[in-house]
């Protein structure tokens, strides 16, 4: 058994042992206030045992092994439905950057000792209501102010903002020259005077996401995490870990395992619906198209084993997962026709189909939209052009809103 | 029969989209979705007050003695601002059903209630995704129905409702009076269709056809109710269309209205194509009411207006970006509602079938 | 029975008669010079049995009768496979457009009467090699030359030219001003010195279409049909009239009903394949999409009979007819399995399915791309913004070729 | 098996690349579409001075022992520039059908022809559009064959195939020795596949294998087939999505590069991921050749494969506009390409099937 079939087979024991305490069972209707609760203790638990920041630096708490055993470990934790999705972000990106970009290093180990066991959470403010895929078009603007700087305006899609203890900004300190230049990045304490969270209703009912309003929020220098105008770097950094990060060929959906499962279980003319060629066919070209991507994904983790860098092609997982994610829960509906109706909007959208249905739209355009990704495909990957933007090399302040 | 609308029929057009447009709201609607059995009683109040539930009923019973065509005008105006109710469709499904195969006695009894709106009518013919099972769920024996009908649209408001029964050694279609049913709400994702399981303890039915006579009469009233929700789809996926035209045009990035990008344009010039293939198929179908492809022409405007409805609330949301799949903006009110559309009255893999055996020759 | 009916019936019996002398089975084997012969020949006919021009006015030779009797009488005539094409664009567009901007108005009368009954052909010189769908950009020039003019450059594209005995062409009559603004639009003699036709063979093995070579080709004023700098817009009318003809739910591809005899008969995993539900899937959904242009189209029918515009929809059929004929001509070949290699490149594309696949991309591309199409739609209909168009109100001459 | 290639894979790709693009041509191969039988003779010439031929099949009998991944790398290539014979592929079932289940005499008199090239094998499962049928056209008595076998690709310059054949209440896996056997040429849209209809008169046959344990065998040559025609069906799309790419940053329309328009830019993406998970879904499928998955594998790989190949040729012809259905251009090369490779070895139709089956647990 090669050292990661140990580590797989370790980290299952442990986790089959937690399951009891801290899984899909033991969650069943908690409010999410409890249900958070339970998460810190779990996270809790996973770095007493040595499962918390897995290739992450010792020196921080982690367990200095490499990706691989992150992978590993992620996969076998998925199988729990464990409450471990409010540090999902905070330890995903903005976190990491932290150690990557901090000045204070005590101050950065301090927080990333406390996120690690869940004591504390970040968020990530990017987004803003003018922006949607334009990024650097970001209004929300920090001024000198004595030897720190101020802070105002406003966040929109900011995931567990209300949960959040920091977060990572970037902000816009020169107005005067093109927008991609004059954007710094810091980290605020989201506790602090002026910082106000108001949670966003989302389509299927639920509100992990957040406006965050800034007036007059006072930070000191030490918080800036780039060099002034130069946060865009940085922030794309950021939303390259979380392009990786997103690699689920279910596309954050049902395992196809329980679309089978409903053909096998509906009766479609009198006959089981897994023999209906039409069912048939979207179970195939679902299949071929996740087990494309998983194997893009292997060979990806073997590639970064090897030392090699990943090809281009791991971008593609969100954009085609996704998309078909959404066609397929709607023929399951389709498919339950009058028992499709029923709806739990707390349900999982990774076993309910309804939800996974009402939900998807939210999964296409998150952390990149379809349009977004065809288009750093086509240009960063094939070379195409760019669009037409009228907006490109213009001081930010004088672009037309 | 014409496929060009009237003056009369323009009118109908006008005005019924002029009264749904004043009455209806998304701060409205969205309550709905979260409460279990409640639906929008201005719709209601509207459709009888406007005559609506009359429209396509004979004269000689309380209604307007209008058709398909009229009927679907409304609908289509419905689908516009999301109908707040199923009653319009279902209650037509039962009328229908009680004009065409009931006797006088029950003709008396339930289309003048019917035409007035007073009673709501229901049809309970599907067992899940067989939307005309050989084998309902719910038996018919000695002029009872026992059994459970699930996933009724309207049926937890409904006074009468049409079953599609298993009777002895052959299909029967009974109509039953529901108010000493049982009815269990089923909690879903579009609420205001009031779904719900009906539960047969022995209540007294009355029948309106047996064996193979009872089949056709259930196809050719679901037939009739796919063509009004066609038009009601139809004029969901137009506004969508709408919607995302207007916020193509005034959306900026990158320093140009997202409309300039080829991906955006041409994904509503799409839904365009969508919307008016839906409308022709519609406008065909509603016109061959009592032709022999009356079924085809059916299945046809079902099919595409589905198609239609469902890409529109895809595309429209996704036009959006973020703001898109907020609550309070609501175009989750039309996914939910092509969704639920899309169910009732048989799933397009059902009309698919039903098409493809005509086309084949392999029935009617 | 109504008016049209009996003109149908009429129509019908005299197709009927014809059949056997022009038919399908009449031209089996004919050689295409032949074949053209024998086409011009049933031109003759029925100019003489009054069946030529029927919307065209009397005096020009035409039936003065309403669309409605030539639709009637196209839906009778597409039975029986008369080799009636030769002439459809010469009569389709061309000449009407020389019936109503032609200047000496004789010699149009002549031309028309001698094109009605099949004498002479004329085809359209629009498509340039740097053109495609940027008609506006096209280069082919006509410069002052005594009294008239001296048209040099090369056109491609050009169905039946090498048939041909006159054509219409836009030139760039000046290049000094903003490209849409610089053209005017003549008629040619197809012999006249200086003119060469070069048949350009397809994909599918045919060569119906041709570049035209225009060395110092002379003409005089009078064959000027525009404004000079007023050419864009007869063209414009032109491409309407096709775009308006093409009306065909069927995507110039085989009829549904041959797919639901081809499913009838072959058997899948042992049963007819009209009982797999991928198939019974694309039979419907291709019906429902036919079903809906026949619609339109009758609709639009009754609305000019009623005086009335149609509506922009008629421009739907030739994009989402022909892309679906395509892909339904792949499953058919995929149907027949190792039996869809057999290929006969004489076959006709309206009842071969291998040779509707392979001239399916043509019919996506001629007469309007499909990206045109939409744009159209996109634009005009719909009132969205044109692309992004670097080239726009800048004189042609400085254009970056 | 890893998924990683190791240096002496990607120098069998490099180096296969450099020998076919030097000689081949579209000028080459364009009038094979135009004479009935006759194939890019450089191009088998060339696969047999590589030893291609011999590539993946036992050192013991003149092969060189390695696998599918190599062949795989080979066939990618011979994609790329449009392989001018299908001999490779049918050559390497026959051989595999040999190795696996023939005797040893039957391992020594074709084996090491097949290996270097001299013999020429086919296969002749089919029977239209049933890759494996119950019922083959082709019967099987007292050692010998009896029908026709129709559209066996490279069958008209065979010298051995492997047929699937009806035999006495059981499918037979039979070895015939094709030169004394009818072939009709079949005109095809794709003439240098070669493909004939093999009529059988009483012709001599060894039985390889009967029964369940027949038709198992003729499955898992199909999937070893499948896996190398979707490595060349991968690299048909992959040339393609280059050439489509190619022509976007050249080709000018309304002042600036064509590729600069989304519905341009958007479409070579989507070529690009539909490319991307062929190669993936190849790369696993031939590194599972003897795996208990091998067949699932291989069938996604065929049906990813076969939608980018297909959807490659529609559109990289789509973007060119006009020039693209040009005959001398070519592309309409890699349209026939993708379609006969398309139907060779089952059609998406079948490998649909034999993945459904398999991951509903309805087959091995």
């Amino acid at each position: 058994m090669s050292d990661l079939e140990t580590y797989r087979a370790k980290a299952a024991a442990w986790l089959e042992s937690m399951a009891p305490t801290y899984g899909r069972e033991a969650r069943k209707g908690l409010a999410e206030a409890d249900d958070l609760e339970l998460g810190r203790r779990y996270q809790k638990a996973k770095f007493d045992a040595g499962f918390a920041g897995i290739n992450w630096p010792t020196e921080y708490g982690g367990q200095g092994l490499g990706h691989l055993e992150k992978v590993t470990f992620d996969a076998e934790e998925m199988k729990h439905g464990f409450p471990n999705f409010y540090f999902g972000i905070s330890l995903g990106m903005p976190v990491p950057v932290l150690m990557q970009f901090g000045s204070d290093r005590d101050f950065v180990k301090e927080r990333v000792l406390k996120a690690l066991q869940g004591e504390e959470i970040w968020c990530q403010l990017f987004s803003e209501p003018s922006g949607g895929s334009d990024l650097a078009g970001l209004r929300t603007k920090a001024e000198p102010d004595g030897n720190g700087w101020k802070i105002n305006g406003q966040k929109v899609w900011t995931s567990w903002a209300h949960y959040s203890d920091y977060g990572v900004i970037v902000v816009r300190t020169d107005p005067t020259v093109p927008k991609h230049k004059g954007l710094t990045y810091f980290w605020v304490d989201m506790k602090a005077p002026g910082v106000t969270v108001r949670p966003i209703k989302l389509a299927g009912g639920d509100s992990h996401v957040n406006e965050v309003f800034f007036d007059d929020v006072k930070i000191s220098d030490d918080h800036r995490m780039s060099p002034v105008g130069g946060g865009f770097a940085v922030a794309i950094t950021t939303l390259m870990i979380e392009r990786y990060v997103a690699t689920d060929s279910a596309g954050f959906g049902p395992h196809l395992d329980l679309f089978v499962d409903l053909a096998k279980d509906t009766l479609l003319n009198g006959k089981p619906a897994i023999e209906d060629g039409r069912i048939r066919h979207q179970i195939a070209r679902n299949h071929a198209m996740r087990s494309g991507l998983d194997s893009i994904n292997v060979r990806a983790r073997l590639m970064m084993q090897a030392g090699m860098i990943p090809g281009a092609e791991g971008s593609l997982n969100k954009l085609v997962a996704v998309r078909s994610r959404q066609k397929l829960s709607e023929l399951a509906i389709d498919l339950q026709g009058t028992d499709g109706f029923a709806f739990d909007e707390h349900a999982s959208q990774k076993e309910d189909w309804a939800s996974s249905w009402i939900n998807a739209p939210t999964g296409r355009i998150a952390g990149g939209s379809d349009e977004t990704l065809l288009n750093t495909i086509a240009e960063k990957v094939l070379g195409l052009p760019q669009d037409h933007r009228p907006d490109k090399g213009i001081p930010f302040n004088q672009i037309p809103a | 029969m014409t496929i060009l609308y009237d003056e009369g029929q323009q009118a109908i057009a006008t005005e019924s989209r002029r009264v749904l447009e004043a009455r209806t709201s998304t701060d409205a609607l969205l309550p709905l979705l979260e409460s279990v059995g409640d639906y929008h009683r201005p719709f209601w109040d509207t459709a009888k007050e406007q005559g609506w539930t009359a429209l396509a009923l004979p004269e000689a019973h309380g209604g307007l003695g209008l058709g398909l065509i009229e009927l679907g005008l409304i609908a289509h105006q419905a689908g516009r601002s999301l109908s707040g109710a199923p009653f319009l469709t279902s209650g037509f499904g039962a009328a229908k059903a009680i004009e065409l195969y009931g006797s006088d006695a029950q003709k008396a009894r339930w289309l003048p209630a019917l035409a007035s709106g007073d009673s709501i009518g229901a049809i309970a013919f599907a067992a899940g995704p067989d939307a005309l099972p050989a084998q309902p769920d719910v038996t018919f024996t000695d002029d009872r129905l026992s059994g459970t009908a699930r996933g009724v649209s309207g049926g937890l408001a409904g006074d009468v409702a049409i079953v599609l029964a298993n009777g002895p050694g052959m299909p029967v279609l009974a109509l039953v009076d529901l108010n000493d049913v049982e009815r269990t709400p089923v909690p879903s994702f579009d609420n205001s269709r009031c779904v719900a399981n009906l539960s047969f303890v022995g209540a007294p039915a009355e029948t309106l056809a047996v064996g193979t006579a009872a089949r056709d009469a259930a196809l050719h009233i679901l037939a009739l109710q796919a063509v009004v929700t066609a038009h009601e789809q139809t004029g969901g996926a137009e506004v969508l269309m709408e919607i995302a035209r207007d916020y193509a045009l005034t959306r900026r990035a990158f320093g140009q209205p997202i409309g300039a990008f080829q991906s955006v344009k041409h994904r509503i010039a799409e839904l365009y194509g969508l919307v008016e293939l839906a409308r022709a198929n519609c406008i065909h179908a509603a016109s061959r009411e009592g032709a022999a492809d009356f079924i085809t022409a059916a299945a046809a405007a079902r099919l595409s207006a589905t198609e239609a409805y469902d890409t529109a609330a895809r595309d429209c949301v996704q036009i959006h970006g973020g703001i898109g799949v907020t609550w309070d903006l609501g175009l989750h009110l039309h996914m939910r509602r092509a969704r639920s559309l899309a169910i009732e009255q048989g799933s397009s893999l059902f009309w698919e079938d039903v098409l493809v055996d005509r086309l084949a020759g392999e029935a009617a």
